[in-house]
């Protein structure tokens, strides 16, 4: 095909993106598959994902969230994921306090949740709201946005920077944000001590648009799954900050699925505007989601004890 | 004779003394109503004054490796707002005459007031996805969710200034039997154009450093840049960013200047 | 002869001030009329609205028509052709220039009525206007002043540009709201004799306020006073005499019910035919 | 002497025609750059524009359940944009006139423009970090973020206006013996009051739908709001904070009106 | 008897165009001088020089003096304490009021020079301030438009305003340039003799451009006359003879070479004292 190939690549929460350290590799991706590739440097998933929809990009590497809508949505299928350098099949949910502050597990800051102030993260984000909120307060049965003496939703950044500086008591935050923050503010990130460690959240995903002309399907699938073999490949990959790309499908998303619902079965549950029926309904029918998607995920482990499930413990 | 011009005088400041009164009341609720709701603590400012000068303090020194790139970027930004802000400046002109009520009747400027109201206020990310879904992600996307805005928010200072003029030159052109169209070039651009220039030269700039519909659109520009090594704790970087966005900011406002200067 | 100006009962308040009651009269073509009052008594006013730049009550009965067409009524202004309007000439008591435009741009202004719409726009005049807007400026002895900004000109040098555009309108009435006031006395004397010229040659009809008595009596045949936004005397300018002159412009502060005493006393008005 | 003027003016107007020329060509160079770099190509958005259509059809009908929860927002962001924007309004006056070259020498106005470039310049964001790092979390940072910046945008239309003014009142009043402030208050806010309302009011507007400040500081508003229930592809919610920040604009734009009038 | 207002070598071009040249002269305290001239011969340039408004040439040896301090020399403006300013008044030819205020306040403003600064600066008249500002109101007939909006005015009104707010301002030196351009006879004479009573009774010294030459010869003694931006004649208002006067005014509009001669024909400049 003489049209090219339109790539939508989002700055997730994991990554930064410049358009420099991604040309070499779309330069090698252009050759192997004999079109050009258009590249699409975009901030935010929004605008990217109604691209999909109306067939405006044919492939986006999206945040696991963000590959959700786009699966849902516009017509979007994961065929691929990313391969942290490291070798981590993802990356890991993080509490912070101060290097200063008393406590030193999430039982006590719970405990003393009335005294504190709590830096949540982006009601968006994978790490920094929806694994937290599921697995701190969710599992605990605290609602954070009353336990706590304050709390306050913030970006990454700012949720270290104010813990460093003492000005919020504990926040979200997660692994690769902090081994950004080790490389450029080792000062900072001294000044932090980690709490809690999340389970695994899969790495960023890579989606296509389901429409694409399989020959195309085939001929990404093949490019993408055999990248970063060679010494090249992996200096090319380098500043990416991974080591090449494992095959993937939309089931990567359960474990996100699973936190999404739940997020919004506590909504319902805690929403005074509904009167009791109506919630008592909407309930059970979250319920029956879960249920369904807990059974998914079952099956799905049974048939492959994959590390990328390692998340529903 | 004097001194019932004295007490009018009294009078009528008596009267407006009570209505200002009422109006400064007013004005201290409704401030103090925002202060708490800003939740106002001047005082910690200056406790932590401490805190700034340390995160300022990474932020030098800029870092220029990447200079010449971050230029390029630059250049992008300014093609895109120049188109941006062209069209605005286009349809800004008629939309802010017929919303002027020296110019355009009740029925006409009320509703054309509305429709800028909402070209303002509708998010530009809004306009931004409408677009992408025609043309596709791009500078071009990012290129007319821009000029929507800047349509609105120009219509509405163009309009302002227009309200805001002396009558006289108009009426100058209106009796030599000229039309409407002729009394507005000869009698009322020339008293408006130095106050046009300058606060499209202002939308111009600030389209410069409009990074969030660029960015969301894969629009590109430096704005986009800027965002990114914040969020990626490269401050250096971002005082690097900083600089040549002031630079060029700068520049601007020279030439915006000299351009002015030849129509005050 | 037709009336070129027909007024009738205009009423004009500004809240509770009026500076116009019962207004009315008649001019007829080709006269030269001069319009006389104390400062304030609602000359400039009543120009304006015999070009319709103002309207009067709306509860009036007040009727304006000038060159054959109303201008207004009741109260309400009735639109009219460009052509119509350009026949109908104004120089402003504020001139009322553009001062960011040069001075030919100022003058040349005064074509614009009776230009090719897309000309008048994009302001592309042919040569012949140019230099008939030339010609009006040397008339007026500003002819070097072509570039300058109007608003970096003298008092007497910006009531000449307003002059002259009024010149280049070749409008068949002019309403002249003092037009000599800045000028000094030679200026205006060739002022009024341009202002007289095109009354008997070119047949134009023309109003004209004016301070100084004297002028008007050498110009001017017919006179129209105001005082306090009445008419207090129309007729031949041999009728103001000087107790009537007198009576018009004393007591300029007076309150109302002395100055209508006043009127009597001295000068009962006259409406004559001029 | 008239056949020499006329002779002037065709000199003159030939000089004219030259560098009109060329400027009208660097224009057309410039546009034709931008136009590349903007990736213009209007003809999609005509192709496409049943795409819009679609998309835009996911927005009706506006939901209104939680209308009070947006109002609530709304009402806290007015309180955050109060603020701000008067705090910078305060400012802005004197940096305005100190960067207006019809009032101080170039040796103030210069070094004050400068700094209020910078203040434009510097993203929002950065200030917004600054002050959090002073502050703590919360809208108070939020409201000092838009103070900075929004200082820069006032004080250089305030003082474009000023230099727009006619110089002859204020040389009425300085000739009575009033020293240069009595000038600048009885001279020549009365000129451009009319003006600052026009900006001010916009300003704060602007202020209101500034989400990204707000939303990155915790700030919290309508403008998180707005953006989340967009991500969240919750569109029937957006098109109902939409309007409500609609209504909003158009009921400041009235007040807006009602505010100058009285100064005009 | 000092000098009041001395002026020496006085040159201004604006581009290319002399409008100003070698002016000299000496006013003594307690004159009345009227300054005369054609339209654009540079009165209202040579007064706002003399008041501080406009610089002479750089280059110039230009240097004015006014009440026993140095307003310019040189082409540079010497900064004058608020004190000595307020012993100067203006009246300005186009008023420069502001024009969204009242009468009244326009008026009030006269008053500046003379407050404390905080009082100044927020506008707190005292009540013996408003009354002044009234009796000068009084004075030139406006009392009854005290809280009109200065710029909906009548064109005499507003020239009243400015003469109150000069009156207000009890200066030493008045300059007023052209005071009775838009006024009616009658008030006119007023303005005329509220003028010389202040020259003659409280010792003010005044100078008054006037483009009314009989009323130049009926309130002033002596008269400077400008042609060209030259200094024509200064000297006793008799020496003005109707010859002189006529050279005076004539050829407004020739070329300098012409003008000169012109001026060695008919009337050598004289330089007389006051
Ligand atoms: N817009 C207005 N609002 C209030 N009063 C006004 C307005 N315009 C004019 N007036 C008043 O109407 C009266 C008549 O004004 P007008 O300008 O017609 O006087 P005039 O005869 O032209 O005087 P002059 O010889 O001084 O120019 C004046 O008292 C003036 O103050
Ligand atoms: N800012 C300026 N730029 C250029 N020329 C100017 C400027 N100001 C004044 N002039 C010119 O200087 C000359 C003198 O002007 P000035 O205002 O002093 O005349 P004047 O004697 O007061 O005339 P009038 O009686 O008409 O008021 C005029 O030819 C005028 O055009
Ligand atoms: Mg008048
Ligand atoms: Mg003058």
């Amino acid at each position: 095909a003489d049209e090219p190939l339109r790539f939508g690549i989002i700055s997730t929460e994991s990554s930064t993106n410049q358009a420099t350290q991604w040309q070499p590799f779309l330069d090698d991706m252009s050759d192997a598959l004999g079109v050009k590739v258009e590249p699409f440097f975009a901030t935010d998933y929004a605008a990217v994902i109604q691209a999909m929809r109306f067939d405006k990009i044919d492939l986006a590497w999206y945040g696991n969230k963000s590959a959700m809508e786009a699966v849902d949505r516009a017509g979007g299928e994961i065929f691929a994921q990313t391969v942290a350098a490291n070798g981590a099949p993802g990356y890991w949910s993080l509490m912070i306090v101060n290097q200063d502050s008393p406590y030193n597990d999430v039982q006590d800051i719970l405990a003393n949740a009335s005294k504190l102030t709590f830096g949540n993260g982006d009601p968006n984000s994978t790490s920094g709201y929806l694994v937290p909120g599921y697995y701190v307060f969710a599992k605990n049965h605290v609602d954070p946005n009353t336990a706590f003496k304050r709390t306050l939703n913030a970006n990454h950044e700012t949720n270290a920077l104010t813990v460093a500086n003492g000005q919020v008591d504990v926040a979200t935050f997660n692994t690769e944000s902090m081994e950004r923050l080790e490389i450029t503010h080792p000062d900072k990130a001294a000044q932090l001590k980690v709490i809690w460690k999340s389970p695994l959240i899969p790495s960023d995903p890579l989606v296509w648009r389901t429409n694409l002309p399989q020959q195309t399907k085939d001929e990404l699938r093949q490019f993408f799954l055999g990248y970063g073999d060679t010494d090249e490949q992996k200096a090319i990959l380098e500043p990416l900050q991974w080591s090449g790309f494992a095959a993937s499908d939309n089931d990567q998303l359960l474990p996100i699925r699973q936190l999404e619902l739940f997020k919004q079965r506590a909504q319902v549950a805690a929403d005074d505007s509904l009167d009791a029926s109506a919630k008592q309904q909407q309930l059970a029918e979250l319920d029956a989601r879960l249920d369904a998607l807990n059974q998914r995920m079952e099956a799905r482990d049974a048939a492959q004890a994959d590390n990328t499930t390692a998340m529903v413990d | 004779m004097q001194s019932a011009a004295s007490f009018d005088i009294r009078a009528r400041s008596g009267r407006r003394r009570w209505t200002t009164l009422l109006g400064w009341a007013i004005a201290v609720v409704v401030l103090g109503w925002a202060w708490q709701g800003a939740e106002m603590a001047p005082s910690l400012l200056f406790q932590n004054a401490g805190n700034m000068a340390t995160l300022a303090a990474d932020f030098v020194p800029p870092t220029f490796g990447r200079l010449d790139h971050y230029i390029d970027q630059m250049l992008v930004t300014i093609q895109i707002a120049i188109w941006g802000t062209l069209l605005a400046v286009l349809f800004a002109i008629p939309f802010g005459l017929l919303s002027s009520d020296n110019l355009a009747p009740w029925w006409i400027n009320q509703p054309v007031r509305r429709l800028m109201d909402a070209c303002r206020a509708i998010n530009e990310l809004v306009f931004a996805m409408l677009f992408v879904v025609a043309v596709g992600l791009g500078p071009f996307a990012g290129t007319l969710a821009l000029f929507v805005h800047t349509t609105g928010v120009l219509a509405k200072l163009f309009s302002e200034a227009v309200e805001a003029t002396d009558a006289g030159p108009m009426e100058g052109i209106r009796v030599t039997g000229a039309g409407r169209l002729e009394e507005i070039v000869f009698g009322l651009i020339p008293q408006v154009l130095p106050l046009w220039i300058s606060v499209s030269l202002y939308r111009f700039e600030s389209n410069i450093r409009s990074a969030t519909v660029l960015g969301m659109v894969g629009g590109g520009g430096i704005g986009v840049s800027l965002w990114e090594t914040m969020r990626g704790f490269q401050y250096t970087e971002t005082a690097t960013i900083m600089l040549v966005i002031i630079v060029a900011v700068t520049l601007l406002d020279m030439v915006s200047q000299r351009v002015r200067k030849r129509f005050i | 002869m037709t009336a070129i100006v027909s007024v009738e009962r205009l009423d004009k308040s500004f809240g509770t001030h009026a500076a116009l009651r019962e207004i009315g009269f008649e001019i007829h073509a080709g006269e030269l009329v001069t319009l006389i009052g104390p400062s304030g008594s609602g000359k400039s006013t009543l120009l304006r609205h015999l070009i319709g730049l103002s309207r009067a009550d709306r509860q009036s009965h007040s009727h304006v028509r000038v060159l054959d067409r109303d201008v207004q009524r009741g109260g309400r202004l009735l639109g009219a052709s460009r052509e119509q309007r350009r026949r109908c000439g104004y120089i402003f008591q504020q001139f009322n220039l553009a001062g960011r435009l040069s001075v030919m741009t100022n003058v040349l202004v005064g074509h614009l009525g009776a230009m090719p719409r897309w000309r008048a726009l994009t302001g592309r005049f042919t040569q012949q206007e140019r230099d008939q807007a030339l010609r009006a400026l040397e008339r007026v002895g500003i002819v070097g002043l072509a570039h300058q900004r109007a608003n970096t000109l003298s008092g007497g040098q910006m009531q000449r540009v307003a002059i002259a555009r009024a010149l280049v309108q070749e409008a068949e009435v002019i309403f002249a709201d003092e037009p000599i006031a800045s000028l000094d006395p030679r200026s205006a004397r060739e002022v009024m004799e341009i202002l007289q010229r095109i009354n008997r040659e070119d047949g134009r009809t023309i109003v004209v306020t004016l301070h100084q008595v004297d002028v008007a009596r050498r110009y001017c045949r017919r006179a129209i006073a105001l005082k306090q936004g009445r008419l207090y005397y129309d007729g031949p300018i041999a009728g103001l005499t000087d107790a009537r002159l007198q009576a018009l412009y004393e007591n300029a502060g007076l309150d109302e019910l002395e100055a209508r005493q006043a009127d009597h006393r001295f000068a009962p008005p006259l409406h004559a035919v001029g």
